[in-house]
């Protein structure tokens, strides 16, 4: 039945995340000016705060969906800040939402504990994953994988302890020659460099990862299949089934963020004696007013396509399109979102005395990484159109 | 609980319209548009889906099914898919009848409801819209002056759906006991056709929509009785009543949206230009993605309101949203679709054209149907 | 010197075209829903007013250019409407641009004075003028041309007295094969059909040529040049060329709605006592002013795009880049202004009692017609990136 | 006549410009964001081009040349293709010293003017913007009481372009006197720096143009004496100084789109994905072809609001057009230029993520040059 309340205990978990968010806040503007220092593993104040996973225990069916909560709760982190959290997110990383899809039930066990990272994007490659040049080549007599290329983008990729990362096993196969595997920092030949300076997301550290004849054991290759799928056999599907997740989860990142824009920008407005109260037609309303609440239900529509890519997710219904449509969705708003809110403030929307202008900063990457909104489309249009890759890209 | 999930009768109702719209409504669309005219007959097919008796109260003669204004928004829709102008037609006696059950007290349920239980459709509907530049359902300007016991109306309607036929108008107007400001400060009155000091104008002119029969009504100096205020001396609850109608006209919207981008679609993979479908450029293959994109973001806010209404919640803010949003999406998609079309977009051949003026119709109108 | 002040001249000459529009504008309701009349040659009022290019005589240095000039006035004329004039425009029809641009000496003179349409459109060929499929072959022995072929989407096709189309001389060469042809209505083989039903222009014709075996005199190509140029030489841009003041023309039409749409809607507005004076920052202004302004901006943009383009007309400068700019600008413009305008007016503005519903629906064939707004948007791309055809299409 | 071309004379400046722009500005932008400050010497080096002093009469010893807000929007264009924030930087004394000279009394021209003739760079600014949410020039906070023979000022001002190093501040305000409401109402106040209740802060940190130091001003109970008015009694003409703001505000937008337009359109010719260049791609190309497209709507819009200035006529529309359409044009150019980048848009390597923070600032600013 279409629901869209929150339970008692939904609503319990999601307050308690965000009051944890907000004193992970604090902490956003040091470490976005401090763009060498990462973050600590944990916040001093995170002894006061137990864990809010371990509330996930105990839940009913009158609560929301793993997935959907899941969201829910990334959003509310993130309304705190983007790269700052009172603890550092075991078990979120983008590698770890490949591990949870495409992973053996032994990897899962054994990486689950992990903070992973995801390595897709090569320096020749930008958005098209079935470029990959990095190649992993096995050695039958040591039972290894050998790897060897380049990555660039890796969002936390310095502090991550290990990468889920793609590499081809035979560049002629194409797509279909292209594996997933399981590199745990400090393997042989497995380098991280050049974090790079960033318009935002600073203290999120994006990394370059070189791989020199970077030697893993056999049984890294997530979800264990060795062998090519026939071209069109869709064996590629299953490394793109990652998405899924990961794309709702990168838009509810942003999501997080223009909320908390808007929340900034309403009680400033609000203070400055706007009247933002609902029920009047836009031509009731001040050019301020109107502007701010098209923010706030854009915010809604894209939050709302998150959700429901959850929801599909939750029941484990395909949502492919549904996936692309919340980060396309997302990507596109969280940009709208932040820039109309400093648009609406003026100069101090602009001035670095408010977190504000850094929202406006870090949400930028959501309708870059995980797969710009110009692939996101393509992958829309090609889905309403029955269209594959040779008739339209 | 947040779900997307359908329940099985609400999966069997929406695949009943759809045929239905489509069947019935589209196959007559353009004929209807052309002659300014709804088929003959239509309002009574259409009755005998029960789309307003069902759930009206046993008490009454009607279905007693619980009101569910997530399922009216989900016939809404489908509705709309057909065409929205007979859509508006064959639901207009709900948003009627819906108020009189929401609002009115037992003796005006017991007068004006039977009425929708027969057999034959029943004409009547709410006056909300008002002639002027800019107009704002929050600042009425028609007037209810107490006088006596009764009630003198004063002001000017216009847009006034089925208003040819109605036998009874519900006015939305200001009272002075009006408790609050904006929609809290909205009354409704039921006025009879033949009501003195009511005139009716000839049928509208309208850019889009042409099908549908609406008039303008002139209120001088309009008594009634105190038991045609809605409600009686409570009155109604005016934000509730307007979210309802903003939230069915949103659904409207999402309806004609999806109706252009599901004929953008096969079009864009037929029509060839420079060696391939047109749909394989990126400019006209993002234009549809964009189309399926906000076509999802429509309905989940529409059904966001409609869940609000239904749970009984204040739902101002999600019905706001809900129509704000689908106006400005549904204008775009309509015009993006005549593009797509290029030069047979403005040809009244296909029906984008009929769509489009429809669009620019019902993104400036709130006040056309309730959930 | 840059300079946006008309001479007195020009304001005279405007300000009459301006008193013609409006008396023209009497009609427009007329015509419009009396789908299958043509307005008159000339209107009851025409012999109270001179005709207004008698005006243009006695021009010094000091007023515009010609082709500026033109586009205002054809800005002033469409204020009024776009299909109803005082007289029906002789010379002004867009086959008459192309005469201009490409006739030779001899076919101004004899055909100046005929209002010409323009075939391009073929049923199969949509925007892509390369696809033309109807052919002209040249009987020697007659001296005479041998047209075959259907064209749709004449625009004035019915009451024009002749037509400048396009055929094609060898299918196999390409564009370059393509030349445009003088044809008088009446010519044997030359059957004019099926006005279409249309959104909007409905006063202004749109036929469907038919030529079976349509025989016309040897000189009637459009500039004489028999010989099929190479490919790539740039034979097909002087048939392009026309479009260089045909584009910006194009959207002048639109244009001069647009602009009589704002004033019904400014004049609206201030009767409801909207103040929609200049001066304050948008934040200042009521949610209808800010929109309000903004489409008044948008419209003087598109505005000197085609102003521009003419200005560099009427200095003899290139001005294919700026042509499709400023029919691109126009045509999304005159979307959005007219769409707007009903926006603000709400349900009133969407009624057949005013002329803004009618305004609306005339101006959306500006960004289709004379190439659609995606066909200037690949001209623009190409010329900015210097691509050809086989780099972008 | 309606003309778009440029004088020799100003063809020839414009050329100069671009190159020491690039050469000089562009070089040294990014550094001058990381370290939030000027490079040494590029005022005193931009000084050098007498961009303030050739238009200032010969009588304060300048140039004597007329003054064109035609030819200053075509260099703060150029300048800003550079860099906004040097550009900014090296036009602060011409804000100032030109609203002197349009609207000063003698004795204010001769007090104030011959400063900004000499060799070194003459630090003055003027402070117009305060520091809350929905700023409307308008509707300015800060106030001017009558006091004797002067004025009292009271109120805060902030983004006060190198306030740092201002030696005199133009502080705009609301008198009492002021007839008329709105820019009408304007009227400005030499306030020296060390007058006593003048308040400076350390200079701001701002999302962009962060080597542009500006800073907040608290002025309570700022006793200023009756010369500090700027024009006497008369007062000043409050929207031709806001017109002539707004215009170059416009001119700057116009540079910086331009910017990131031409650094675009190469990048995405080198850039290659899915077998060919990504400028191929429809999507992308015709992102490219809207920035052509409004980078010229957007420069004629500031060319037809300069030439109302420099024939004298009443600005006030064609300005405020100029600067709210480039305000959405040129965010919605960086963004998308950002885009057309992806990941390397986001990256600190690019200039296109500097412009972006630029564009925000520099579009919520309407104070920060004149022409």
């Amino acid at each position: 039945m279409i629901d869209f309340n929150l339970s008692d205990n939904d609503k319990k978990m999601l307050d308690y995340v965000r009051t944890e968010a907000l004193v992970a806040r604090k902490y956003a503007r040091y470490y976005d000016e401090n763009e060498a220092e990462f973050p600590p593993e944990a916040l001093d104040e995170a002894d006061d705060y137990p864990g809010a996973w371990s509330m996930m225990a105990g839940r009913t069916s009158e609560d929301s969906g793993q997935s959907v909560i899941g969201m829910l709760i990334t959003m509310a982190e993130n309304w705190g800040d983007y790269s700052v959290r009172m603890r550092k997110g075991r078990g979120v990383g983008l590698g770890n939402a490949a591990l949870g899809a495409s992973g053996t039930e032994e990897q899962r066990t054994k990486w689950g504990g992990l903070l992973l990272s995801m390595a897709i994007t090569e320096p020749g490659c930008g958005s098209d994953p079935s470029l990959v040049q990095t190649t992993a080549v096995l050695d039958e007599e040591t039972n290894e994988w050998v790897l060897n290329g380049e990555k660039i983008f890796v969002t936390t990729g310095c502090r991550s302890d290990g990468v889920v990362m793609w590499a081809t096993l035979d560049r002629s196969a194409g797509r279909a020659g292209i594996k997933s595997f399981l590199v745990e920092k400090g393997a042989p030949g497995f380098q991280v460099s050049h974090k790079e300076k960033k318009l935002g997301i600073r203290a999120d550290d994006t990394a370059t990862y070189v791989f020199t004849d970077c030697r893993i054991p056999r049984e890294n290759l997530l979800g264990g299949k060795e062998e090519i799928p026939k071209a069109g056999s869709g064996g590629f599907r299953g490394v793109m089934k990652t998405f899924n997740m990961t794309r709702p989860m990168t838009a509810a990142f942003g999501l997080g963020m223009s909320k908390a824009s808007l929340d900034f920008t309403r009680e400033q407005l609000e203070g400055a004696g706007i009247d933002l109260s609902y029920g009047a037609d836009v031509h009731g309303l001040s050019a301020a007013a109107a502007k701010f609440q098209s923010l706030e239900a854009l915010q809604e529509a894209a939050e709302l396509t998150v959700l429901h890519a959850a929801y599909l997710s939750d029941q484990g219904e395909p949502n492919n399109l549904e996936a692309s449509i919340s980060k396309a969705k997302g990507g596109s708003a969280v940009r709208t979102i932040t820039q109309g809110c400093i648009e609406l403030l003026g100069p101090m929307g602009a001035s670095r005395e408010h977190l504000l202008e850094k929202w406006f900063r870090d949400v930028r990457i959501t309708d870059i990484y995980e797969g710009t909104g110009q692939i996101q489309n393509l992958i829309i249009a090609r889905t309403i159109l029955e269209y594959d890759r040779s008739q339209l890209s | 609980m947040i779900s997307f999930g359908l329940t099985e009768e609400q999966e069997v109702v929406r695949e009943a319209m759809r045929e239905f719209a489509v069947d019935i409504f589209r196959e007559a669309a353009r004929d209807a548009d052309e002659e300014s005219a709804l088929p003959a007959d239509v309002l009574n097919t259409v009755w005998e889906l029960g789309l307003t008796s069902t759930q009206l109260p046993e008490s009454v003669g009607g279905g007693g099914e619980a009101r569910s204004p997530i399922t009216n928004a989900i016939i809404l829709e489908e509705l709309a898919f057909g065409d929205p102008a007979m859509a508006i037609a064959a639901t207009a006696p709900s948003l009627f009848a819906f108020a009189i059950n929401d609002f009115g007290t037992d003796d005006q349920k017991q007068a004006h409801l039977p009425r929708f239980c027969g057999d034959k459709f029943a004409a009547a509907t709410v006056a909300v819209a008002e002639p002027s530049p800019v107009f704002d359902v929050a600042n009425l300007q028609t007037t209810a002056q107490a006088k006596g016991d009764g009630f003198v109306l004063s002001g000017r309607k216009h847009f006034v759906v089925l208003g040819d036929r109605a036998e009874q108008f519900l006015v939305l107007a200001r009272t002075e006991q009006a408790t609050g400001t904006g929609l809290d400060a909205i009354d409704a009155f039921i006025v009879p056709r033949d009501a003195a000091g009511l005139t009716i104008s000839e049928v509208e002119k309208n850019l889009g929509m042409k099908a549908l029969p609406t008039v303008a009504l002139t209120l001088e100096q309009v008594e009634l009785p105190a038991e045609a205020r809605l409600g009686g001396s409570d009155g109604i609850d005016g934000a509730r009543l307007i979210a309802q109608m903003r939230t069915a006209s949103a659904a409207l919207r999402v309806g004609v949206s999806r109706a252009v981008k599901e004929y953008a679609i096969p079009y864009a993979k037929d029509r060839h230009a420079f060696g391939e479908a047109i749909a394989q450029k990126q400019a006209i293959a993002f234009t549809l993605s964009d189309m399926e994109i906000e076509v999802n973001s429509m309905r989940w806010l529409t059904w966001k309101a409609a869940a609000a209404l239904e749970s009984l919640e204040d739902a101002t803010q999600p019905a706001l949203f809900a129509s704000t949003y689908t106006a400005r999406e549904c204008m775009k998609i309509a015009d993006n679709g005549l593009q797509v079309l290029g030069g047979h977009g403005f040809i009244r051949e296909h029906p984008v054209e009929l769509w489009y003026r429809a669009a620019r119709t019902l993104t400036v109108l709130d006040a056309v149907a309730a959930v």
